[in-house]
């Protein structure tokens, strides 16, 4: 029994895909919509760990993991509304405050773990998961694929309805319209900076329920600098996915697979160091660029500041 | 010469239950005894820590111990620099008179001891390594653990994975890799990592065997019964008070830098935890196997580089096929 | 209108006019130093929350990373490399490109210039060891910044994505490198060779100072001419103001897209020459001391002004320097100085948007 | 000329500016402007170039907030808030500057401003769209993407989209630069329409002709404050060419009668200067190509290229230019050929280029005056010598450019930006007239200008042409080709389709090519 190529194993690796690939998603989801709407988001690493520390937080202290992910979000968005009124309502540039905030809240959370954590390590008991009646009994897929936390399951719905908002509503048109031509959206009688405002608020919700996730479904437990580079890895799924939230699943699962593949390797006793297998992603995602690269072309407003009426 | 305090530098927190909390412990309890005080550096990070050792030497510190592989190049610059002896890790050859001393630990006998045990007690004739890098220690480590799962029963199958390059605080990494590890067919986890052995213990804890049976832990360097009783096997538990104290000896005798140190089990500076979940007649053939490699009936050579380490998993693998 | 400090894209009116009146500096002065005070209250809120008295910590800081002879020096040393970084940033920026990737490009620099050093240096006289290997660091630089180059000039993709991914791929490879290829036999921990104290980079008069500092210095105030004084940083701020503007001037675009990344790469990549020849001696496996993080947003508060830069890389060193030192006496955890940096980040941020708007109302 | 229900003064004042003041940094915009806009009429605003219209619209539309003075709707103070205040109120503008979003489709920008959470009534805008568009011989393809559309296709979109709105007040503020003749006409009739069902229209224009000929009541302003205003009455009662010369007078002071034509001599030498055979340009996604286009320019002589906007001629003053790809054909200029040379060295042998884009790609915004006299020359002494900046020749030298051409900034320093658009236009004067000039193409060169830079713009040209230059000269305003050619050609989906020679006539021969019939 067990082994490589056994059922359980390759249903564990897929599992640890997904789990993988859902912070991605739905930071990518979020910088996504930021980005459609005008703003570089750069702190979204920052929100993310707000997210995942909040979120354990709310987790671990009331025992419910939807609570855990509902502080995770709002920390986000908190930050979020932050960087919303320093970046769009006053305009200041977006990669200084995305870096600093970024740099500000993981040093936060690391002091604040420090204090309250760093003695006892706490850790939550495992997510409760929701299979799908039938699909989860598929051999290797079901397990897979189909016993998760309702909140992955969401996560996948969340974009294929954002795919019907930036299609199908007026509120993805006013998105598109405030990163392309903030005042074409202005004199059409929309406020561009409420528009943005909401796009970042989305992100920061975003960006901190993956962060809740990723501490809570994905580790269990916060340490700091749990994120390790997981919103910066959103912000390239959402600029190469352009504007398209499958391409953003796509890429989070590409991402997610490869870092299952490390461990199927190792497993498999192929003797490839972990830093030449990890650099594949990476590679992937260049080979992409240079192939189809024209395409990568960003919203035309993209880290400008709107201001109405100036010239 | 006389010695009036000594200070340590460690690269993250002292609160890891591992490596950075056993040097911050061990350099407290080694001045304690000495009588002299004890200058704490810790979470100084990876990247340059020359400011800080050029500080403490100019605060009058009689020893830096640097203790973090990545400190061994700047250590004996600075005490070139300043003549402030300093101790580092993972240099053997580095010794200089009066000036740098190595103590490059290694638990590999400890962790002998742990694999005997695990090849003991592992119901699905299957364990696993996790960890979360490369480094010298960790490498010496995983090799004599698997010796000693080898030599107690050459069937047990051993699988090995690393979970990413610097993955030192990537818990959900940690969690990812021992959860595939244990579906592989592991029922024990020989896990090393910093905050990311955190991760594995929350897999060990919430992931049961192919037949529902429960996955014990067997960490290293700290003691970590109090945040992980039920699931904690054992730990190669490290002390680095005598090693400590053994500088401070040296440097009132001037003799520093004359020798190397070592930790090891007949002083009990490296020991196995002994838990609840160890059967007593099991321990005490564990004990006995202490007694042989004290004796030095049994050899373990400890081996640092990852690409050997590597070998010897996969062989160790195809042996068990 | 969309300010120059404020807007991500706009570059700044020409810097060649501003010779600042006593008024003008004495405002600078003001919208420096002011805002570095609130943070500092800012900070001292979050330290009276851990239980720490705020003075002491400042104390310190200002003491060992400014007022001590020894952290003055730390201070000095830190700048090196970072004032390098800010240099190929301030051509990047200025022309118009994002180049997020400083922090593969300066570790490549490090450990090819790590890797070769050691082995130059018994065979080479010491400074045409140094000499070399600025220039090894410097061209695999360049040549790492090739791809979003090319990408960029001649296929239009955005050289933010293609940067970031070139850094996390430099990272690695730089990894790689110092692994399996570059790795110094004589011990076990992965690591290049170390090149000797006495071959590096010669120390400052009697200090501890690396002359790394005046390289850098020198480099930065080279780079701001350059960009400022010259018909070549006029093109490339043309092409980074209105690229259409520089097309119908006749300006070879492409041509210096490429070049501007080169030349942003290969500024970078000698920063981790000097880090490594001037400072460290060797490369570890995993080690990034991702600099970028710290120097992009200085670059932008300095609005690309290499002298302004200097002034913001120094405060930056003396931060960090006099911040690990204050953690370590009061036993507050390192991280605390991430913190102070990212507020003083905002609060200077907030101050240029401040007194940019007072200069509008005054104007008006 | 004008058929109205009520007597003009007891038509129903909508708006009332009551002496609003805007200031800008440096400059006072709007200066006590008092101005009543009634329902019923079309309000036509006049001015020169930064003589405050644009400004007085943006408060209208709530883009700027006046510093004083008082905006009253149907006689009660009501400040406008915002753009989409504005919209509540009724208030509907079509913007100087282009205000759709490229990315979008036709239909997705005039659905743009629903409720948020709405789905775009997509299906129910092109009903509407139809009956709008339709009798104004507007014909919009609604699932276009607006960047594929010309810029007169755009405008239209514009103008469909405010009359979608419903609007008791429409504005229009320079709505007709990018329209045909025709859909000028159009558009004229639709305002008296809608002024007949009771609306009330601003309109912005720098074309007197139609002031006089769709206005019912002329403002005049002035470096930002009312000069002058011409009721209904008294509009009825002058004759046209009386009307022209009343408002000449009030924006500039002095008579007009210098919009005659006047086409200069031409030098007994003519031989052909610059001679251009087979040209052929690809067409790319959104752009037409050019197909075989041949034509020689002598010296001296003025060839104007008419057609409706997006027929090529870009691509054409491009291709000259050295700025876009060829595939095929030869361009020489005195004798030598140019092709395969670059932007600069085309620029080195006499071949200059005034872009229609004087903001997007004739001159960096943010950079002083000075250096954008000297952007084609960056590097070239005295200005650089050895690579250095010499600030001091550079300031010399722009100083007397911009005497000589009159223009208008606070300082050298200014950024270019900042002027108005007359006065960048004669930056780019400067600049491509400088020494060594053999052959200058202008593409547009007064477009959106007033009538007084205009003037001195078309001047500049016959001035030209005079010293001995080849000019070539592309336009879409008739009157000016008519006004300054001695031969226009006409281009019509890349191609030249005839040329004319200028003379009695012309105008006709030249209008039934634009429009696809044999001259
Ligand atoms: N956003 C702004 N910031 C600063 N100054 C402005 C701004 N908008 C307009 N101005 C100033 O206001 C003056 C009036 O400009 P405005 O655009 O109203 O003129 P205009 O009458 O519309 O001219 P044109 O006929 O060329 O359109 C200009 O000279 C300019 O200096
Ligand atoms: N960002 C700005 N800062 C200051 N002044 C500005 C700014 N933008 C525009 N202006 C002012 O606006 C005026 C030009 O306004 P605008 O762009 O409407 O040109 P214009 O006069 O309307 O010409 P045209 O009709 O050719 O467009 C300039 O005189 C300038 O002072
Ligand atoms: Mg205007
Ligand atoms: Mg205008």
């Amino acid at each position: 029994m067990g082994g490589f190529l056994s059922e359980t194993f390759l249903a564990a690796l897929l599992f640890g895909a997904i789990t993988a690939a859902i912070p991605l998603l739905l930071a990518g989801l979020g910088e996504q919509m930021s980005e459609k709407a005008g703003v570089l988001n750069i702190g979204i690493e920052g929100m993310m760990i707000a997210g995942a520390y909040a979120g354990f937080l709310g987790a671990y202290y009331s025992g419910s993991f939807w609570l855990g992910f509902a502080t995770g979000a709002a920390a986000g968005i908190l930050v979020a509304a932050l960087m919303a009124l320093l970046c769009v309502r006053l305009g200041l540039n977006q990669i200084v405050i995305g870096i600093a905030l970024t740099l500000g809240l993981e040093g936060l959370t690391a002091l604040l773990h420090h204090f309250q954590f760093s003695r006892s390590y706490p850790r939550l008991p495992a997510a409760q998961v929701t299979p799908i009646p039938l699909l989860a009994e598929i051999p290797v897929f079901g397990p897979a694929l189909f016993r998760h936390h309702l909140i992955v399951y969401l996560a996948v719905a969340a974009v294929f309805a954002m795919i019907w908002v930036y299609r199908r509503t007026q509120l993805g048109l006013n998105l598109q319209a405030a990163g392309d031509k903030p005042a074409a959206l202005d004199v059409a009688g929309i406020d561009v900076v409420r528009t943005r405002t909401a796009a970042v608020l989305f992100t920061g919700g975003m960006a901190g329920l993956g962060g809740a996730y990723l501490a809570n479904v994905g580790a269990g437990l916060f340490i700091p600098f749990i994120t390790n580079g997981a919103g910066f890895l959103g912000i390239v799924l959402a600029m190469l996915a352009r504007g398209r939230p499958l391409w953003v699943l796509a890429g989070a699962l590409i991402f997610g697979g490869c870092l299952s593949l490390t461990t199927a390797a190792q497993v498999a006793g192929i003797n490839v160091p972990t830093d030449v297998i990890q650099m594949v992603p990476f590679l992937a995602v260049m080979a992409m660029l240079v192939l189809f690269g024209r395409r990568a072309s960003l919203p035309a407003a993209l880290g400008i500041p709107y201001e109405r009426g100036a010239r | 010469a006389d010695v009036k305090s000594i200070a340590i530098l460690t690269p993250e927190e002292g609160t890891d239950f591992g490596w950075n909390q056993q040097g911050v412990d061990a350099a407290k309890a080694a001045a304690e005894a000495a009588g002299i005080e004890a200058i704490v550096a810790s979470g100084l990070g990876y990247g340059d820590v020359r400011p800080a050792m050029r500080e403490i030497a100019a605060d009058g510190a009689s020893l830096i111990i640097a203790h973090a592989s990545g400190y061994a190049t700047s250590a004996p610059e600075i005490a070139a620099e300043t003549n402030v002896p300093v101790a580092i890790v993972d240099s053997p050859q580095a010794l200089k008179e009066g000036l740098v001393a190595d103590y490059t630990l290694s638990g590999h006998q400890g962790a002998y001891l742990a694999g005997r045990l695990a090849a003991k007690m592992s119901k699905s004739k299957h364990v696993g390594i996790v960890v979360s890098g490369e480094p010298p220690s960790w490498n010496s480590q995983s090799a004599g653990f698997a010796e000693g799962v080898k030599a107690e029963n050459p069937d047990v199958k051993i699988t090995y994975a690393v979970i990413g390059p610097a993955a030192y605080s990537d818990a959900a990494g940690g969690r990812r890799v021992t959860e595939s590890v244990i579906a592989a067919g592991a029922d024990i986890i020989f896990g090393q990592g910093n905050g990311s052995s955190f991760g594995m213990l929350q897999a060990v804890e919430t992931t049961k065997t192919a037949d529902g049976g429960k996955v014990l832990f067997i960490d290293v360097i700290g003691d970590k019964t109090s945040v992980a009783k039920d699931f904690l096997l054992s730990s190669v538990v490290w002390d680095i008070t005598p090693v400590y104290s053994a500088m401070i000896q040296d440097l009132k005798d001037d003799t520093f830098g004359t020798k190397r140190y070592a930790i090891g089990l007949a002083d009990d500076s490296v020991k196995l935890l002994k838990t609840d979940q160890i059967p007593d007649d099991v321990w005490s053939e564990i004990q006995k196997i202490r007694e042989q490699i004290i004796a030095g009936d049994i050899k373990v050579e400890p081996t640092f580089e990852a690409s050997a380490v590597r070998t010897l998993m996969t062989d160790v693998s195809a042996d068990a096929k | 209108m969309s300010g120059d400090a404020t807007s991500a894209s706009a570059t700044p009116l020409d810097a060649s006019g501003g010779g600042g009146s006593a008024r003008d500096i004495g405002r600078r002065l003001l919208i420096t130093l002011g805002p570095i005070v609130v943070s500092l209250v800012l900070a001292g809120c979050v330290l009276l929350v851990l239980g720490i008295n705020p003075l002491a910590y400042y104390g310190y800081v200002v003491d060992r990373g400014l007022l001590s002879p020894l952290g003055l020096q730390q201070t000095l040393t830190r700048m090196a490399p970072l004032l390098f970084l800010a240099a190929g940033l301030i051509v990047a920026f200025r022309a118009g490109m994002w180049n997020l990737g400083g922090d593969g490009q300066f570790l490549l620099g490090a450990v090819t210039a790590a890797a070769s050093a050691p082995l130059l240096v018994q065979v080479l006289p010491g400074w045409l060891t140094l000499v070399a290997a600025f220039v090894i660091a410097t061209v695999v630089a360049m040549i790492w910044s090739l791809i979003p180059a090319l990408l960029r000039a001649y296929q239009g993709v955005n050289e933010i994505i293609t940067t970031l991914m070139m850094s996390f791929l430099g990272v690695s490879l730089a990894n790689v490198l110092v692994k399996l290829v570059f790795l110094d036999p004589a011990t076990t921990v992965p690591q290049t060779r170390t090149l000797p104290v006495e071959d590096r980079l010669p120390r400052l008069f009697e200090t501890t100072v690396t002359s790394g500092l005046l390289f850098g210095l020198v480099t930065i105030i080279a780079v701001h001419l350059m960009m400022t004084r010259t018909a070549f940083g006029l093109k490339l701020r043309v092409v980074g103001a209105n690229p259409r503007a520089a097309v119908h001037a006749g300006l070879n675009v492409p041509l210096l897209t490429v070049t501007v990344f080169a030349l942003s790469a290969g500024l970078i990549g000698m920063g981790g020459a000097v880090d490594i020849v001037g400072i460290q001696g060797n490369v570890r496996a995993d080690w990034n001391p991702a600099y970028g993080l710290a120097v992009i947003p200085v670059v932008f508060l300095a609005r690309m002004n290499g002298f302004a830069a200097i002034g913001f890389v120094f405060l930056l060193s003396v931060l960090s320097i006099g911040g690990e030192s204050a953690a370590r006496r009061l036993g507050v955890p390192q991280n605390f100085t991430m913190v102070l940096v990212s507020i003083v980040l905002i609060t200077l941020a907030v101050a240029e948007y401040l007194d940019h708007r007072f200069n509008q109302a005054r104007r008006a | 000329m004008q058929t109205t229900t009520k007597p003009p003064e007891m038509r129903q004042a909508i708006v009332t500016l009551d002496g609003v003041t805007k200031r800008f940094p440096g400059i006072i915009a709007n200066d006590r402007v008092d101005l009543v806009i009634r329902a019923g009429e079309v309000h036509v605003l006049l001015g020169e170039n930064g003589a405050g219209k644009s400004t007085l619209i943006g408060m209208l539309s709530g883009l700027q907030q006046p510093d004083e003075g008082r905006i009253l709707i149907d006689g009660k103070a009501m400040p406008i808030r915002s753009p989409s205040h504005a919209l509540s109120l009724g208030i509907g503008t079509v913007f100087q500057h282009n205000m759709l979003v490229p990315s979008l489709t036709v239909a997705e920008n005039l659905a743009l401003g629903g409720k948020w959470w709405q789905k775009p009534r997509l299906g129910e805008l092109a009903a509407r769209v139809d009956e709008i568009a339709r009798p104004l011989g507007i014909n919009i393809n609604l699932d276009a993407v607006v960047s594929d559309l010309s810029l007169g296709e755009q405008q239209q979109v514009e103008i469909v989209r405010a009359l979608l709105r419903n609007s008791r007040l429409l504005i229009l503020d320079e709505a007709t630069s990018m329209l045909t003749p025709q859909g000028i006409a159009e558009l004229g009739a639709l305002m008296r329409r809608l002024v007949e069902r009771g609306l009330a229209v601003v309109f912005i224009t720098h074309k007197l002709g139609e002031a006089a000929e769709f206005g019912d009541r002329v403002s005049v302003l002035k470096l930002g404050r009312k000069v002058g205003e011409i009721g209904p009455d008294r509009l009825r009662s002058l004759e046209h060419d009386e009307l022209v010369d009343e408002i000449v007078s009030k924006m500039f002071g002095r008579n007009a009668g210098d919009g005659a034509i006047s086409i200069p001599d031409r030098p007994a030498n003519d031989e052909a200067l610059l001679a251009v055979r087979d040209l052929r340009v690809l067409p790319g996604k959104d752009t037409s190509g050019l197909e075989a286009i041949s034509f020689m320019v002598g010296r001296g002589e003025i060839l104007g290229v008419a057609g409706i906007d997006g027929n090529g001629q870009k691509q054409l003053a491009e291709a000259l230019a050295g700025q876009r790809r060829t595939d095929g054909g030869s361009v020489t200029l005195a004798g030598r050929s140019l092709d395969g040379l670059d932007v600069g060295k085309r620029r080195e042998l006499g071949l200059r280029y005034l872009t229609d884009d004087r903001l997007g790609e004739g001159t960096v915004g943010t950079f002083p005056v000075s250096i954008n006299y000297f952007l084609k020359q960056i590097g070239e002494p005295p200005f650089w010598r050895s690579g250095i900046e010499h600030s001091r020749e550079i300031n010399t030298h722009a100083r007397d450019l911009t005497r000589q051409f009159d223009v208008r900034t606070p300082s050298l320093s200014t950024p270019v930006g900042r002027l108005s658009g007359g006065n960048i236009q004669k930056v780019l004067i400067a600049r491509e007239l400088a020494e060594g000039a053999r052959a200058v193409i202008f593409n547009k060169p007064t477009y959106g200008l007033d009538l007084a830079n205009t003037q001195a713009t078309r001047q500049r040209i016959r001035d030209v042409a005079g010293q001995g230059l080849a000019v070539l000269l592309i336009s879409t305003d008739l009157e000016e080709l008519l006004s300054m050619c001695h031969r226009i050609a006409v281009m019509s989906q890349g191609r030249l389709v005839g040329t004319i020679a200028n003379g009695a006539g012309a105008g006709e021969r030249v209008g039934r090519l634009m429009i696809g019939l044999a001259a």
